[in-house]
């Protein structure tokens, strides 16, 4: 987690940098149908972050020695644009976007009815066009929106939310500075019905009181994500903010 | 280029699009010199230097662009850089694959390369900080992330356009922010031989029926800046003349509609 | 994780392993909260600055730690810099390849990278020789030499007990040498979920059993500094406490006995 | 194109740098069989370019996906040795070649008759031992002689050939000074009874007026580099270039 | 071979900088079954060398193309730990370790009874922790005693020891220093009871005298260097060292 | 080694090729100890700093020196730099591969600049442009362009050529252009084992029936200076002196024929 600094990140008032209360998320939009080609896609904006989600599949796992005789192989491949970062990102997966890959297809894995697809392989691409903090957890819910609408059959959404620990308060869903400066951060990925933590992370500093009522936070911010969701894939917003510049 | 899905159009859906051109006519109701539906939205990723999110039909890209200061080539002390890069990500096509770029993705990143360094669009000697040592460097990115053909204009219209819009950040170095200085408009306009017909901004379906393809890139100035033909089929000296004229007349049509 | 040399464990095995789980009980005699015998060699490779060869149980990993002077991060230019690296070493088991680090390492890696920094057992601000322009490079390389389930953890020993040991060589830029300073002990503990039982340190068997991981890795203060849940299972919130608890206490013990 | 410059590359009674007229191209010999392991081969000395060119196939293509059902796959590398030029290259296929290798690939594929060879691959190996400007149309002039002398049949010979334009003339065959710091330069590849156009590419500036005069430059030196092709395979100058040293 | 240097190496009394005589070699020791996984292993200690050798089959050659229908295919790969040398290495093979590889590979070949295994492949990892001069011998000498350990029938074990020559003297068995500032090097791999060479290398300045001393030295040394491997294989020394830390 | 084209030779070949050995005789008349017939042109692509084209037998490769200046290593301040890469061009075998470097190009290579190294064939101390700073760079870069057996010799006399031949371009960095500082002349002697038979300078029929290969490289001194045994098969001790004495002949014949 963050480098020490002066900046004075939750104000006499409790209100942090950017003016929200320690338990409210930042602006959240989710559409789906995006795209034309894939069999399902998303597009979240969360804050400062623009993610985009396609998913193909299940076709048929690729190489062949890749294939799982008894399910359905998810494999998300979680990408950062060269502009979506501060100074520009070379092309290719670095080591942090591979781990992130893995723990959100082991994720997502844990939602789709994977046991359906014997020898397939369920591809879930995800593209940063623009990274705030909370990129992993965003792509995350906009995955398992982009499944669903793609039509795979999931036992349960999967809810992507994060809390932290800032100017030694825990606070929900935390902003860019927060992430810099903070002295925690936990992501995690939950069921939305069942609760059931398919993703989880942490680093920083907590104790095991502080980690208690992080996930508090995290727990009831959950059910207010998983009804964007289902807005999302209710059509509401089909298709509009991807067409959409500015922030 | 790629197939459809299942990797080849059937018979007869070739032999109803090769009747319908020979008449004149395309799939969608396009003349064979039309452009798709043209849409650019700039500014779409706020926190680049300059970006473009770019539909031509249902082909969409998405354009950004990053400008750093760094070391000049020392061949050219006393200019700016610029690169050029595509990907076509795995999630605008079900074969394209993650991975370094491919003789597909480098051919269209250096195509569209070709057309914005020819025209001189970027005034690349005024993006030097401190001659010989220090210049501006701009990474133009284009993310490929729906395809349906014609990737070559789609990207030079995104780049264009996000470098048209983009702002040097000259208060890092101890200067001031400055509109990166453009000084002209390319624009490209590809067309494919299919049969002996030539169509303009083809789809996928004509490009996976086209035996080649020819981009000519523009200026304002309705001189040539850079072109290439592409694929195993030719063109014969006459088509290729046309295509100049053509790409000369609907650069004019884009640069007025989209560019004003 | 692989699974065994055949792939799969054997049904028979499979059943007999979840029905003494259920009963409290292990294949090889541990509770479900033990660790396996844990054994610590330091300065195994007497050249480096650091190292340490663990055992645990049956899994081997040599730590070795090399201190070299370079350029500090732009970002951080009042720090030294700290390295992780983990090879799954192909002698290690037979389904292991040479070749660039793959996800299954890298995610290694970077769980034990994570326990050390955040918990800021190495003080960085103490590697600095010059400011913004020279401090130590300090690199942590992992060989994985026997693999028998559990390698975050026999890898976040072997780390912590070689960086505990090392040296750094300031003699080689004009200073004396002086020991790395080091200001806490991460102690990494992994549970993996079988059936519906945590237990510690699992084995293969008991990894290729189980259907979620979860690490958590304390300091002395019994504060958290990272966790990382790993496989396609889930956790409830209640299992997630239990692991935390007993990564605390586990903690304390092993750097009770081994630590002291 | 070149950089802007004060060196004059056309002088006051027209002729260029290194002496020639506008129409005059550089000498050029082309001999075949040079190489014993390949099907074909021929070296080409085109100004100061230096080029060998071996073919083998048709052979099974190699791996398997590559296949054409319907026709052999025509597969040109060209690749610039480490010595070739003025500072020594890095080995291995930069963007550049990657581009070369693709139209000169394309532009083979024009002439030969593939249709005769169903899942079969013809490779064509180019390598610049010494460039001077113009390597990718030597390279394909000299490709299409070695493609011959395999026995491979074609409908047609590929000629290679370049016009540009310098301090504001169009000549033809642009020489190094005259590639540094000229205007334009176009190259092309004709198949040489038939006159359609098989490779071009342009970079630079040219009225559409030029490009015309351009290419009546490049048509009009198509016949005579079609008949060095034809004497190369008759067989008058074999081998003895490729052992010969100097310029 | 070595820079020049003012380091005397052999001192009046003719003893070396370690104190050695020019017969010599430097402490040795071997022991066997050190891994589980591996179906026979290795550590050898050989003056400041610590190397590990695993080694796994016959099992099939994969990929298919690679199996040899007549014999078995020995793969050694030489690798050194990035904390194995003064400066931290970089993970991976580099030009040298490749090249090592080979020549160990050819060498346990000539022992191995290839033939009775066609199609498969027997897999031999080195592994260098710590380096000091003459990696590739002690690597040679432990995988030989890793094969047998490993139940591989072997016609003759390979014995590797090298001379060389230092202060224009030869001796055997260089070390850091000697190899640094030595002026050749010769390492060999001796089938220990034909005395048959399956490797050797040499670099440096030697007469063909000095080159018939220096084998002299080597044919000599091996009787002592394969007491200690069959020493090993006897299980006196099982599995100490390994665990053991220190020089 | 690479096999003929259909992967191995015929059975009657192969007897046929024995039986004459046996009789001293080789398929192409040569005796056991001599070699094909070598040709040299240097100054083969005049614009690099040297070159030399050589055919030994019908086995072709063309070296090319580049001499730059750069930075010298940091545990070599007082000398130039010298490296040897050898491509196996794709266009000179039908096995042979475009890419990387692989073992046998990787040992060719290695073997080849082993010998011009440890003959001192360059004065690496003459080539100090700055101490510690600036040096010249010597590349030997070697195309294999046709193969019939036996690289090592055929590079290294190729390299040895060029280098021969080179001039520094001290003009560049303000003195004067002068001639590559040549001290000695390494030969390298390649022979192989055929049943029992030593065979010099095989072509590759003989490298397909061969069992063991070893290489001595010799400088006019009667030194040898580098040696590598290759291939699965053994060679005696008397076998190796045999190939040391006849090295050393056959080294002085070549330069004295070729290098006078």
């Amino acid at each position: 987690m963050g480098t020490a600094s002066d900046i004075k990140l939750i104000d006499e008032n409790g209100l942090r940098i950017d003016g929200r209360s320690p338990t409210e998320l930042r602006p959240l939009k989710i559409e789906t149908d995006v795209l034309e080609r894939a069999d399902g896609s998303a597009f979240i904006e969360w804050g400062g972050n623009k993610i985009l989600v396609a998913v193909y599949g299940p076709r048929e796992a690729y190489p062949k020695h890749t294939q799982d005789i008894e399910k359905a192989v998810v494999k998300a491949r979680y990408n950062m644009s060269a502009f979506s970062v501060d100074e520009r990102k070379r092309p290719g997966p670095d080591r942090r976007s591979v781990e992130i890959s893995k723990v959100i297809s082991e994720a997502l894995s844990a939602a789709v009815m994977v046991e359906q697809f014997p020898r397939a392989q369920i591809d879930v691409f995800i593209e940063v066009l623009q990274a705030d903090a909370g990129t992993r957890i965003a792509g995350l819910t906009a995955s398992s929106v982009a499944l669903a609408a793609a039509g795979i059959p999931m036992r349960d959404m999967v809810v992507g939310c994060a809390a932290g620990k800032v100017d030694g308060k825990i606070v929900l869903d935390l902003g860019k500075e927060e992430d810099n400066f903070g002295q925690a951060d936990l992501p995690m990925g939950i069921l939305a019905k069942s609760g059931k933590i398919v993703l989880m992370q942490m680093d920083g500093d907590l104790s095991q009181e502080e980690f208690d009522q992080a996930t508090a936070l995290i727990m009831d911010a959950t059910k207010r994500i998983y009804d964007i969701q289902r807005e999302a894939l209710a059509g509401k917003y089909r298709a509009l903010a991807l067409e959409r510049g500015g922030e | 280029m790629p197939k459809d899905e299942a990797g080849v159009l059937s018979e007869i859906k070739r032999n109803y699009i090769l009747k319908k051109l020979k008449e004149g006519k395309r799939g969608d109701g396009r003349s064979p010199e039309s452009f798709r539906e043209i849409s650019i939205t700039t500014n779409y990723v706020p926190r680049s230097a300059g970006s473009a999110y770019v539909k031509l039909g249902r082909t969409k890209v998405v354009a950004g662009i990053k400008i750093e200061s760094g070391e000049p080539f020392p061949d050219t002390p006393n200019q700016g850089v610029l690169t050029t890069n595509v990907e076509l990500l795995p999630m605008a096509f079900p074969t394209f694959e993650a991975g370094p770029p491919n003789e597909g993705s480098i051919e269209i990143a250096r195509v569209v390369d070709r057309g914005i360094r020819e025209s001189k669009m970027i005034d690349l000697e005024s993006l030097v900080i401190e001659p010989a040592k220090k210049v501006w460097i701009v990474f133009a990115d284009i993310d490929v992330i729906d395809f349906d053909g014609n990737l070559i204009d789609a990207c030079t219209l995104a780049v264009v356009s996000a470098l048209k819009s983009a702002v040097v950040p000259g208060s890092t170095e101890g200067g001031k922010d400055f509109a990166l200085p453009v000084r002209s408009l390319p624009i490209s306009v590809t067309m494919v031989k299919i049969g002996d017909e030539l169509v303009a901004d083809p789809d996928l379906e004509e490009e996976q029926l086209s035996t080649a393809r020819i981009t000519v890139t523009t200026t304002a100035d309705e001189h040539i800046r850079a072109m290439q033909k592409g694929d195993t089929g030719y063109f014969t000296l006459d088509e290729i003349r046309k295509a100049i004229k053509l790409s000369s007349d609907i650069g004019r049509q884009i640069r007025e509609k989209h560019f004003k």
